[in-house]
C-alpha cells in the first residue's frame, strides 16, 4: 500500500479524498493554488504545497510544479480526483516515468476512451451496442446514403462534424426529408463552422442517461454496481443523479452491466470507472462514453450499497484484490444526489461568488453532504461552482423525494445565491415524480420561461 | 509629483515578481501590492494590481523579497561543488541568477527580477520550496532616476 | 394519521423529531423557554409558543402550558422526546384527557416499568432473568439470610434503600463476611440517608450495559432488533454506544432478543422502547429497567437497520402497524456514537457553556451528526450539556473505530470545551479496540489520574 | 439622590412582572430591565436583574407593558356576554383583574402587576397568546411619594 498520498485536485473532492486516505492511515499533502490558501483540503490535509496562482492553468493543471511538489513532499502516490487532470493520459504518463503512482487507470486505456472514435471501435469489437450512424461525412452524391439511413432506421439526425451549439443540426423523419436535410446542414454548417461536412447516426428520442460504475482489480476481475439516472442535467452538465434508476428492470440491469463490464475488460480497465448509456424508452442502450475516474455521483453508489468507492479506487490502484464475488451488488433502499452549485438559477444559472456568512447543514436520519465549505469561507472565482452534493437515502424512490425536500428546505447557504430552489422545483414537478424525465427536463420545464417563475 | 512616482514604479513593479514595492520619500509613503500575492479573501474581490498613498504606513511594511516561481528543492549555487551564486550584501542586476531550483531532475536558475542588494537568504541550500515562497530579503539598488521633467528636488 | 404534532422538547432530540415530521408530512409546534428563543427547533418548526422562563420546572416541565399550547395550536398529538416529561405517566394521562394523542405506550406500561419493584415482580412473571435479591430489606435477625446469600450466589453486594453515591455499598466474598458488612452498611446507610434499610443482591463483576430496542404496534405484534451495547458510561451516563455488541454472538442475542420481547409484551407495550440488561462475561443476562420512549442512542440502530425509529414511532402511536415480519431485522455494518457534550473532561466533566464561535461537522462517508448547533449559538445553561451525538458506520468494528477516529479529529467546536479529547482517548485505548470494555471502564481508565495526561 | 429613587423603583420593579421600568426626571433617565424577560444571548450571561443609570436612554425606551404569564386563549371579560373588564384610559390598582385567560378549560383572570393605566390592548379578544407576551400597554400611575428624607426637589 501506498505511504503518502498527494491529492492533485480541490473543493470538496479533495477533501473526500483525504478523509478516505486518513482511514486508510495514509499521509496526505495537499496541493493548492493561491486562491486556495484558506480552503478546506489545504486545513485538512497533512502537508500542503502551493503549486502557483489563482488560474487553474497555472496550478492545479501545473504538472511540473504538481509533480515537483510530490517529489519534495515524498507522496509515493497521486489522487488526480475528477476534472483537472484525471483524464489526461500524458499526465499518468508522467507520474508513471517518476516512480510515482497515479492512482487511476493505465495511460492507455485512458488514451483509448478519450478518443471518440477509437472508443467507438473498441466497443464495436467488444460487442457494446453504440448508436448506429455513418461513422464520417457523408455526401449526397453517395447512392448508398438511402440505403445507410434504413439500415440506421428512422428517425435519423444530421450532425455537422463541425459541432457544436445546435447548428447544422437536422432531425430527418423519413427517406423522403434525407437528401433536403444534408444539404441545409451542410449549408449551415459551413457558414457557421467554415466546415460543410456532416455525419448521419440514430436520433434517439426521449433518451435517459443511465451509467454503470465498474470497479476492476490488477487480476482481471471486473463487478459493476447497481446503476445510476442522471438524465436531469443543463448543458450536458449534471444535476441530479439517483440509484437505483426509476426506469431499468432486473433483466435490463443485467444486460446493461454485462456491456459495462465488456467495456471495461476491452481497455483491460483497473480501479473504478463509469460506463455511461444513452437508453430509449424501449430499454435499448448505446454507449456514450468512459468516465475513467471517479465521479462527482459515486456518492450515490455508496449510499445503497454501503461500499467506499474513494478507498476501493486506492486499494486496487495499489495492486490489491476485490474482495467480493458478484454483480448485481447487493444494495439497500434508494438515493437521489442534488448538485448545489454557486449559480443564480433565475438568472440563466450566472455564477454567483461571495462570502459564505451562515452554513448550516442538513441533518439526519438519510441524509448526506458533501462540501468543502464552512461559515467565513470566500468562493475563489477561478473555479467550478459546485459548493455542495446533498444527497438523500430512502427506502424507496417516493420516500427519499419526500427526505430530499426535507433536507433542501433545511439547507442555509448564505452569502450566495444557489441552485437549492431549482432542485425544490424540480422534487415538486409531476413528471420528475413519476421518474419520466429525459435529458431535455431541464431545458423543457425548469427554464425561467418555463418554471412559471418569471 | 507623487502621480508621476506613481506611475514610474507601478511599471517597476509590474515589471517585476516582487510582492511589494514601497517607496518612501520625506515622510510620504508610496506602497503597491500585487494583487496575485495577497491572500485569497481581498484577492478574489481585487483587481489585478492596487495602489496606495498614504502619509504614514498603516503597519511597517513586509520588506522586500525575491519569491519563488516554481516547486523544488532550493541550491545556493547551480553545482553541487560551486560556492553560492549571491551572499549577503552582493548586489545583482534584473535577470541575474542569484540560486537554482531542482525540480524533475532539472535543475532552473533563479533570476532576480530587479537589480537589487542581497540582505539575506530565507531558505537553506537544499531545503524544498513551494510557489511564492520568499527566497531573499532584499532591498533596492539606489537607482539613481533621470530627473522627471517639472520635478523639484 | 395525525396532522398537526407538538414536540414537548428541545436540542436534538427536538430538530431529529421535527425532521419525521417534516418528511411525514405532519405540521410541527415547537414549544421553548425563554432562554431557547433562538434554538434550532424554534427555527425549523412551522408554529412555536413560548411555555415560560429558562428553568425546565416551569417551561418543558409545566404540563398545563405545554396542553394549553397543544390547544391553541390545535395540535392532535405530543411528542415528549427523552427526559423532561416523556416517561411521566400523569402526563400521558392528562394528554389522554385532554384527546391529544401521546406519542408514546400506554400511561400504565410507563407506570409498571417507572416502579423499581412492580418492574421486577413483572418481569419475574414474564420469566426475563432479573437480578437475585433480597426484595427489599434485610436484618441481620432473619435466620434466613445466610440461606438466601448462599441461594443468590456469592459474591453479593448490600446496597442502602435509601441508596445513591456509593455510600452503604458492601460487596460481600463469601459467608463469613455477611453479617459484619450489612452491620457496617447500615450504620453508614444510616448516617448517610437517616435510613438503616440495606437489602442484598448478586453482585455482577465485569458488567457489560446491553439493551435490545423493541419495536410494538397496537395489534400486539412485537420485534426487536439488534442489541445496542452501552458499557462505556460516566456515573450512570451513557457516553458511548454501539451496535452490534462486540460480545454478543446470535445465539445470545436471539435469547436476550426473546427475553426483551416478552418483556415488552408483559405491559402491552405499543411504540418503540428499550429493554435494558446487565451481562456478565459468562453471557448470563439480567433485567435492569425498560426505558418507555425513544433513546437518544437510537441513531446507532438507525445506521445499521436502515430504518426510521422516530417515523416508526410516531405510526405505531397514530395506530399503524408494524410493516416488516422478522426478529434478528436485518442489519448491516458496525455502528458507533459518541455523545459530545459541553464539558470539560480535564476538569471533572464541568459544565462548559458559551458561544460556538465556529462549527465545522465531520463529513461523509459514514458519518452522521445529530446536532442542534450552529455558528453563533448561544448554549443556555439550563439544560443538559449534549451538543451533538455523532455516530459513524463501517464494515466492522474496527473500520468504524477508524471512521470515528477521523470524524473525531475533523469536529471543531470553538468556543466552548466539548468531550472531544476524551474520545480521541477513548478510540485509543486497547481495552477498548479489543471489545473489552466494562461499565467502570470510565472510572478505571479515562479519569484525570488514568489517562497519563495529568 | 439618584440611588434613593434606585432602590424605591427597584424594590417596584422586583414586585411586578413588567419587563422594564424606566423613570426619566429632569433629563436624567433610569431604567431597570428584568433578565427574565431580555433575550437569550444577554441573559445566559446576566445576573438575575440589571440596572442601569444613563444620562440618556441610548434607544428610546420599550413601553411598558402587562405580560401573560401562561400559555392560553384570552379574552377581555371574564365571562362571555360581559363587558371588557378594561378599556383605554381605564385606571387599575395592583391585583386588579383586567383580563381572563382560558387553558384546559378554565378560565383564569390575568392580574395587574402594579397600579397603572391602561394605553391599549394588544390581543384581541378570543386570540391565542403564549409565555410573556405583551397584553396591555400601560403607564404608571403617577404616584405621590412620600418625600424621602434628605431630598430637594
Amino acid at each position: 500500500m501506498f505511504k503518502k498520498v498527494l491529492i492533485a485536485n480541490r473543493g470538496e473532492i479533495a477533501v473526500r479524498i483525504i478523509r478516505a486516505c486518513r482511514e486508510m492511515g495514509l499521509k496526505t499533502v495537499a496541493v493548492h493554488s493561491e486562491a486556495d490558501n484558506d480552503s478546506m483540503h489545504v486545513k485538512m490535509a497533512d502537508e500542503s504545497v502551493c503549486i502557483g496562482p489563482g488560474p487553474a492553468s497555472e496550478s492545479y493543471l501545473n504538472i511540473p510544479n504538481i509533480i515537483s511538489a510530490a517529489e519534495i513532499s515524498g507522496a509515493d502516490a497521486i489522487h488526480p480526483g475528477y476534472g483537472f487532470l484525471s483524464e489526461n493520459p500524458y499526465f499518468a504518463d508522467v507520474c508513471e516515468s517518476c516512480h510515482i503512482h497515479f492512482i487511476g487507470p493505465s495511460k492507455e486505456a485512458i488514451e483509448r476512451m478519450g478518443d471518440k472514435a477509437a472508443a467507438r471501435e473498441t466497443m464495436r469489437k467488444a460487442d457494446v451496442p453504440i448508436v448506429p450512424g455513418s461513422d464520417g461525412p457523408v455526401s449526397i452524391d453517395d447512392a448508398g446514403l438511402p440505403k445507410l439511413a434504413r439500415k440506421i432506421g428512422y428517425p435519423v439526425i444530421v450532425k455537422a462534424v463541425a459541432g457544436g451549439g445546435g447548428r447544422g443540426l437536422r432531425v430527418v423523419a423519413n427517406e423522403s426529408e434525407l437528401l433536403p436535410a444534408i444539404e441545409v446542414a451542410q449549408t449551415e454548417a459551413k457558414k457557421a463552422f467554415g466546415n460543410g461536412d456532416v455525419y448521419i447516426e440514430k436520433y434517439i428520442e426521449k433518451p435517459r442517461h443511465i451509467e454503470f460504475q465498474i470497479v476492476a482489480d490488477a487480476k482481471g476481475r471486473v463487478i459493476y454496481l447497481p446503476e445510476r439516472e442522471c438524465s436531469i442535467q443543463r448543458r450536458h452538465q449534471k444535476l441530479i443523479e439517483e440509484s437505483p434508476s426509476p426506469f431499468v428492470d432486473s433483466s435490463l440491469r443485467r444486460k446493461m452491466g454485462k456491456a459495462a463490464r465488456r467495456a471495461a475488460e476491452a481497455v483491460d480497465y483497473v480501479t473504478v470507472g463509469t460506463v455511461e448509456f444513452l437508453v430509449d424508452p424501449e430499454g435499448d442502450f448505446y454507449f456514450l462514453e468512459m468516465n475513467t475516474r471517479i465521479q462527482v455521483e459515486h456518492t450515490v453508489t455508496e449510499m445503497v450499497t454501503g461500499l467506499d468507492l474513494v478507498r476501493e479506487q486506492i486499494r486496487l490502484a495499489a495492486g490489491e484484490r476485490i474482495a467480493y464475488d458478484r454483480d448485481d451488488y447487493p444494495a439497500r433502499g434508494h438515493a437521489i444526489e442534488c448538485r448545489i452549485n454557486a449559480e443564480d438559477p433565475e438568472h440563466d444559472f450566472r455564477p454567483s461568488p461571495g462570502i459564505i456568512t451562515q452554513l448550516i447543514l442538513p441533518g439526519p436520519p438519510g441524509v448526506r453532504v458533501d462540501t468543502h465549505l464552512y461559515t467565513g469561507y470566500t468562493i475563489p472565482t477561478y473555479y467550478d461552482s459546485l459548493l455542495a452534493k446533498l444527497i438523500v437515502i430512502g427506502d424507496n424512490r417516493e420516500e427519499a423525494i419526500k427526505r430530499m425536500q426535507r433536507a433542501l428546505n433545511e439547507f442555509k447557504i448564505d452569502g450566495v445565491k444557489t441552485t437549492i430552489p431549482l432542485f425544490q422545483k424540480v422534487m415538486e414537478h409531476e413528471v420528475f415524480r413519476k421518474g419520466e424525465a429525459y435529458t431535455d427536463f431541464i431545458g423543457k420545464y425548469m427554464t425561467a420561461s418555463t418554471n412559471g417563475t418569471q | 509629483m507623487v502621480n508621476k512616482r506613481l506611475e514610474e514604479l507601478l511599471e517597476f513593479a509590474e515589471s517585476t515578481d516582487l510582492q511589494e514595492v514601497v517607496w518612501e520619500k520625506k515622510g510620504a509613503l508610496i506602497s503597491f501590492r500585487r494583487s496575485a500575492f495577497s491572500d485569497v479573501h481581498s484577492k478574489s474581490m481585487e483587481t489585478p494590481a492596487a495602489a496606495s498613498v498614504a502619509n504614514e504606513p498603516s503597519q511597517p511594511p513586509e520588506p522586500m523579497t525575491i519569491k519563488s516561481t516554481m516547486v523544488g528543492t532550493f541550491y545556493r549555487s547551480d553545482s553541487p561543488n560551486r560556492p553560492p551564486l549571491v551572499v549577503e550584501g552582493t548586489v545583482v542586476a534584473s535577470g541575474q541568477p542569484v540560486a537554482a531550483i531542482e525540480a524533475m531532475k532539472i535543475m532552473k536558475d533563479v533570476l532576480s527580477p530587479a537589480s537589487c542588494k542581497i540582505v539575506k537568504a530565507l531558505v537553506a541550500n537544499g531545503h524544498p520550496v513551494e510557489y511564492g515562497q520568499p527566497l531573499f530579503e532584499v532591498e533596492p539598488e539606489p537607482l539613481t532616476p533621470s530627473p522627471l521633467p517639472g520635478e523639484r528636488v
